[in-house]
């Protein structure tokens, strides 16, 4: 009889990386349906030519560095599917293959893996692509209009937040020209609630993003339901500003940060050059967050200041 | 002096490899990412380095008795501000597009490191001849590393080199690589490329001999 | 009313009842094995020095070891018989300990110098202490440091809150909750003793809301008692830690490397009070004590163990392995020992025989940390987990320091949350080790 | 629009859009070579906040009291680098002699300011974008207070990738500028920005 010996805990939850990862793919499922509703077949090959070259850069990369391949983590697939997401479905068939090129080798794996990137990889891929073909990622002929699989060919437009008229209802169900995964906010909104009760992540991150947002946006004069239903405002406040390895590890330094990302949303959105900011606004966050971390401890119990006074007071 | 004869070329040949100011020692990062927008840029931008880290090193050189210990670092930046003046009227004179887009860069030659540093480490401790051949050298090598970063930035950014299209109409440039985060990445990459090699260099250098060389 | 906690923690095996299910409502039993191996390094402090030689008969409660140093317990037979040897055996540090085997003569002779002091209420309380230290008993819950030590108020502090800790927050046991719900009265007892003996005004016993009936029956036992109070807590792991316990009930918090009197606190397990309540009426010596065996055991039980009882007796007791043992582990799934082989005797401090099957036992690789920030989440302490082991992993036992590492309590909550499977607790713990082992060599 | 508002747009596009570091890559080396810490960092960006303030003012004056009236324009590059190389001296000495804690705060960062091209490069822009003399010390500070809020946040960055996997080859300067790379893909966000 052989006995395992090991220290405690001798107990593990339920929840490892891959069970996280697939919980996230599986709430991103309604967003994705929906995308591909819309947009049709090309949707469908963006998104599969982005998850393709990931996991495939992933495994290259591992392989060629002599790691352990860690593909069957599933990291991989969630920044392809994310980074599918946000393209498109107009996108040509090399921008998702250079933005997995950008989002698993050089913002990733360059910087030591899984857990090591310091900014969301899908995200700093979608700038990439965003900032080396302006006319292809934001320009008026970017996005395709809905087709809905009438089978009608696609029409290429403007989105909401450069123009494009929508009421209220198309822009909560998606049947707007956007990038595919942004559009159908119902949809984004399953996606929560799923992560939520999945625990997968906290409602801090994307309660704070959106309030901070819509409060601000108010205050500039804009319309707060449109705003917050226009653009991928919510489907970043969701899925992307939600990232494990580039948001803060503390609730108190959640909150700072996603205020600061709802901020910068706000103001690069109204101020700056881009009609959306969420992308950016993000990426600024994951710069912040090193820092945030360093000075946003956790209390340390027993170390409390008044811990003397109130001694003597007792004693 | 047979010794300093025999190494001139090995003057020449440090600045290009061993101590390459831009690969291997890293000075002078600014005009690096700020002159390889496009080939021309960058030998522009090395040229008038070259010329400059010339003419300070001679002068250095000749001067390296007369000036007090003290007062060198003064007195070497205004000799190389000299020639940096010269240089910026001379291509404001007769290569006034290329002074346009190198801009600033120009006059802040004054302030690039490996003049500096060549001035310090290399000027003030050697002869005229062996001081010309090394700011040469360190030209040279200045210019082949930001030339060699510029012909892929351009390549990638512009589809051309020294402005010849080399990837045919349907390219469609990747404009990030001539904005600044492709100059820093690209900068990173080739760096990163040439510590590879100097590793897999060293590495096979140790192997062979057991011991490894300066 | 208000049911009291802690921030952070966890809810180990929540959805099945944290493992107590197969014990929970089996009644304590006693087993009484025909060898016992008592080992003299069973309390926090020097071993003790065994006085009795190989051949020498034995009677139940007669010392067998005497104590050693500041820290040290006396030790007593815990069967009658014959001493068959006086030597090093394998626990479970690396290092060997001296053990007392005695074959058991179930005579049951107790030794005649044993007698009791009377009623808690009416005994003198400066009889207390003296009785707890001859009666060789320590904290019962795990840490098993030398209760009558915990109980000498150092000059210049003070103490006005007792604590019984029967959270019994860990995963498996229920020895603590079957111990509350047959011997409420005689936990009870201890206390009123101890805060006698220490005039100490208010005497709290904690119990998780997972334990109705001890609820209940503490409740009827301590009504019309002096000072006695139950608070009931909120079960979540590690409620029972000594710490989260005191901020619990009392809202203070015991600084940083110091022992909970600095906040005018004791704590000790209800196990404990229950054997200084033996002490004192009857001035019996702590020979036995109830512990869970459970896991992969045909019947899993609550016995109550003779002090060195092998384990393959108590085993075999419980009607053998269930499925092939892949670990076996002394206390629950969260801070549980574990044992390198079934000879392995029982010790004062031993709360649980938990077996695991091979496939639960089988250690998991460590896999990147991808930040996703629940160990943190969980760290009753407010510690950054993640940094830490960092640092530990780099052997950077300063920064390590600089993190507060030295006030972890090693609870596990990081290692149990943690989606990347990674060895925090086991760091730590190697860690902490480290650096008190260097300042000791400093010194 | 109002004075204020413009002043208000000029600062923030000192600080962000025309980033010194991340869109005008000036003052790269210290940058890379001073973000090892985030302490040192700070002290660093403080340092030419200072000094960058400070030339500034006394390059303006010196140009515009002293170059233009005497037409020696050209020499505005030696000029300027004696000004700022006398200016890091007197800072020396001042801190020195009145706030012994500051200087040795910062001491060790200020003779590498000599040399830093951004201070340089910023009394030159200021010069040929033709700011007034207040434009000209904001334009100064508030680019030296990019240049804090870059080399901090990469010090941050880089000190939580002090314990990643990082390839051998990317370790040091390489590694540092795709980094810095990075985080001006991520500053491209605030172009338009206060224009």
């Amino acid at each position: 009889m052989k006995l395992y010996l090991s220290t405690a805990p001798h107990i593990r939850s339920g929840a490892n990386t891959q069970v996280l990862m697939r919980d996230v793919l599986i709430a991103l499922l309604p967003t994705t349906a929906a995308g591909i509703y819309y947009f049709g077949l090309s949707a469908a090959m963006v998104i599969a030519v982005s998850i393709l070259s990931c996991v495939l850069f992933e495994y290259l990369w591992q392989r060629i560095t002599k790691q352990p391949i860690r593909i069957y983590d599933l990291s991989a697939a969630v920044t392809g599917l994310i980074l599918g997401l946000n393209l498109p479905s107009t996108a040509a068939w090399w921008m998702p293959v250079v933005g997995a090129l950008f989002a698993i080798v050089i913002t990733k794996q360059l910087f030591g893996g899984i857990g090591d990137n310091f900014l969301n990889p899908a995200l700093l891929a979608r700038a990439v692509l965003l900032a080396s073909w302006p006319a292809r990622m934001t320009g008026a002929t970017a996005y395709a209009l809905p087709t809905c699989w009438s089978g009608a060919d696609a029409v290429t437009s403007a989105t909401p937040l450069a123009g494009y008229e929508a009421n209220t209802m198309d822009l909560f169900l998606g049947n707007i020209p956007g990038s595919i995964g942004e559009v159908c906010k119902a949809a984004i909104l399953l996606g929560l609630i799923y992560l939520l009760v999945r625990r997968v992540i906290s409602w801090r991150i994307p309660v704070t993003f959106l309030a901070v947002f819509a409060a601000l946006s108010a205050l500039v004069g804009q319309n707060v339901l449109n705003e917050l239903l226009m653009g991928g405002v919510l489907f970043g406040a969701v899925f992307m500003a939600t990232d494990y390895t580039t948001s803060p590890m503390n609730p108190r330094g959640q909150f700072i940060y996603a205020a600061l990302c709802g901020v910068l949303v706000c103001v690069i959105r109204n101020f700056g050059a881009y009609p959306e900011g969420v992308t950016y606004a993000i990426l600024i966050g994951n710069i912040v967050t090193p820092l945030i971390d360093k000075y946003d401890k956790p209390r340390l119990y027993g170390r409390l200041k008044k811990q003397k006074k109130e001694g003597t007071a007792n004693a | 002096m047979p010794k300093k004869e025999k190494s001139l070329s090995s003057v020449f040949m440090n600045g290009i490899i061993a101590e390459n100011p831009t690969l291997r020692l890293v000075l002078g990062t600014c005009p690096t990412i700020a002159s390889t927008t496009s080939a021309v840029n960058a030998v522009g931008m090395g040229a008038a380095a070259t010329f400059v880290l010339v003419g300070s090193n001679v002068v250095i050189s000749l001067l390296r008795n007369i000036i007090p210990d003290k007062v060198r670092i003064p007195a070497f930046i205004a000799v190389i501000c000299t020639f940096v003046t010269i240089v910026q009227m001379f291509m404001q004179a007769f290569l006034h597009d290329l002074y346009e887009s190198l801009g600033v860069f120009i006059p802040l030659i004054v302030v690039n490191c490996i003049i500096l540093a060549r001035a310090e480490a290399f000027a003030s401790k050697n002869g005229v001849l062996a001081s010309a051949v090394d700011g040469v050298g360190m030209g040279c090598g200045f210019t082949l590393a930001i030339t060699c970063i510029a012909i892929i930035r351009e390549l990638l950014g512009n589809g051309t080199i020294f402005g010849l299209n080399v990837f045919g109409a349907d390219y469609e440039p990747m404009l990030l690589m001539i904005l600044a985060p492709g100059g820093f990445m690209v900068f990173g990459g080739v760096l990163a490329i040439s510590n590879l090699v100097t590793q897999h260099f060293e590495k096979k250098k140790k192997d062979e001999k057991g011991v490894i060389h300066a | 009313m208000p049911k009291y906690s802690f921030k952070g923690g966890v809810h180990p095996m929540h959805g099945q009842h944290e493992g107590k299910m197969p014990t929970r409502n089996i009644p304590i039993r006693d087993f009484v094995s025909d060898t016992v191996c008592i080992p003299m390094g069973m309390h926090l402090g020097a071993p003790s020095k065994p006085c009795v030689n190989k051949g020498d008969l034995v009677k139940i409660g007669q010392v067998i070891g005497e104590p050693v140093g500041g820290l040290g317990l006396p030790v007593h037979a815990s069967v009658s018989g014959e001493v068959t040897a006086v030597e090093e055996r394998q626990h479970l540090g690396a290092a060997p300990v001296m053990c007392v085997v005695i074959r058991n003569d179930f005579a049951d002779e107790w030794v005649e110098s044993i007698k009791g002091y009377g009623n808690v209420e009416t005994v003198d309380p400066a009889v207390v202490i003296p009785a707890v230290k001859a009666a060789g008993i320590c904290g019962m819950g795990g840490a098993s440091f030398p209760t009558h030590v915990k109980l000498s108020v150092p000059e210049g502090k003070t103490c006005d809150t007792i604590i019984l800790n029967g959270a019994e927050c860990e995963t498996f046991l229920t020895a603590d909750f079957r111990l509350m719900i047959e011997h409420s009265g005689k936990i009870v007892d201890g206390l009123r003793a101890v805060m006698r003996a220490l005039n100490v005004k208010r005497g709290v016993i904690a119990i998780e809301d997972n334990k109705p009936e001890a609820i209940e029956a503490m409740r009827k036992a301590a009504s019309g008692r002096e000072g006695v109070e139950i608070a009931v807590m909120r079960t979540k792991y590690p409620q029972g830690g000594e710490k989260q316990l005191i901020k619990a009930v009392t809202g203070r918090e015991v600084p940083s490397g110091k022992l909970p009197i600095e906040v005018h606190t004791i704590v000790m397990n209800v196990g404990t009070a229950a054997a200084v309540a033996d002490a004192v009426i009857d001035g019996r010596p702590l020979i036995d004590r109830i512990t869970t065996v459970t896991g992969c055991v045909q019947h899993p039980a609550n016995l109550r163990l003779r002090i060195g009882t092998i384990i393959a007796d108590v085993i075999g007791e419980c009607g053998g392995f269930s499925e092939e043992p892949g670990k076996i582990v002394f206390g629950g799934g969260m801070t549980g020992l574990c044992v390198p082989d079934t000879d392995v005797p029982m010790t004062k401090a031993n709360n649980g025989i938990v077996v695991y099957n091979v496939k639960d036992a089988r250690s998991v690789d460590e896999s990147p940390c991808i930040r996703c920030g629940r160990c943190v989440e969980a760290c009753p302490i407010g510690l950054d987990p993640y940094r830490i082991k960092h640092y530990c992993d780099r052997g950077d036992l300063a920064s390590a320091k600089e993190h507060h590492v030295m006030d972890c309590i090693l609870c596990g909550c990081c290692s149990y949350n943690c989606p990347a499977r990674r060895w925090l607790t086991a760091s730590f713990k190697n860690t902490k080790d480290a650096i008190a082992l260097e300042a000791r060599r400093k010194k | 629009m109002s004075e204020i508002a413009k002043i208000l747009l000029f600062m923030v596009s000192c600080v962000l859009t025309n980033n010194y570091i991340f869109s005008r890559f000036l003052g790269c080396c210290p940058f890379l070579g001073v973000s090892n810490k985030v302490e040192t960092a700070a002290g660093m960006g403080i340092a030419v906040t200072f000094v960058m303030a400070i030339a500034s003012l006394f390059t303006k004056l010196l140009y515009d009291l002293v170059l233009v009236p005497l037409s020696l324009e050209y020499l505005n590059t030696i000029g300027f680098i004696i000004v700022i190389a006398s200016l890091v001296q007197l800072v020396e000495m001042f801190l020195k002699k009145t706030s012994p804690s500051l200087y040795r705060a910062l001491g060790i960062y200020l003779p590498l300011i000599t040399t830093n091209c951004a201070v340089l490069g910023v009394t030159i822009l200021n010069i040929n974008s033709g700011y007034n003399l207040f434009y000209s010390i904001l334009n100064g500070t508030f680019g030296a207070l990019g240049f804090l809020l870059a080399i901090v946040l990469m010090a941050g960055v880089r000190e939580r990738l002090e314990t990643s996997k990082v390839p051998q080859c990317l370790k040091g300067f390489s590694g540092s500028l795709i980094m810095a790379g990075l985080m001006a893909v991520a500053f491209m966000g605030f172009s338009g920005l206060g224009n």
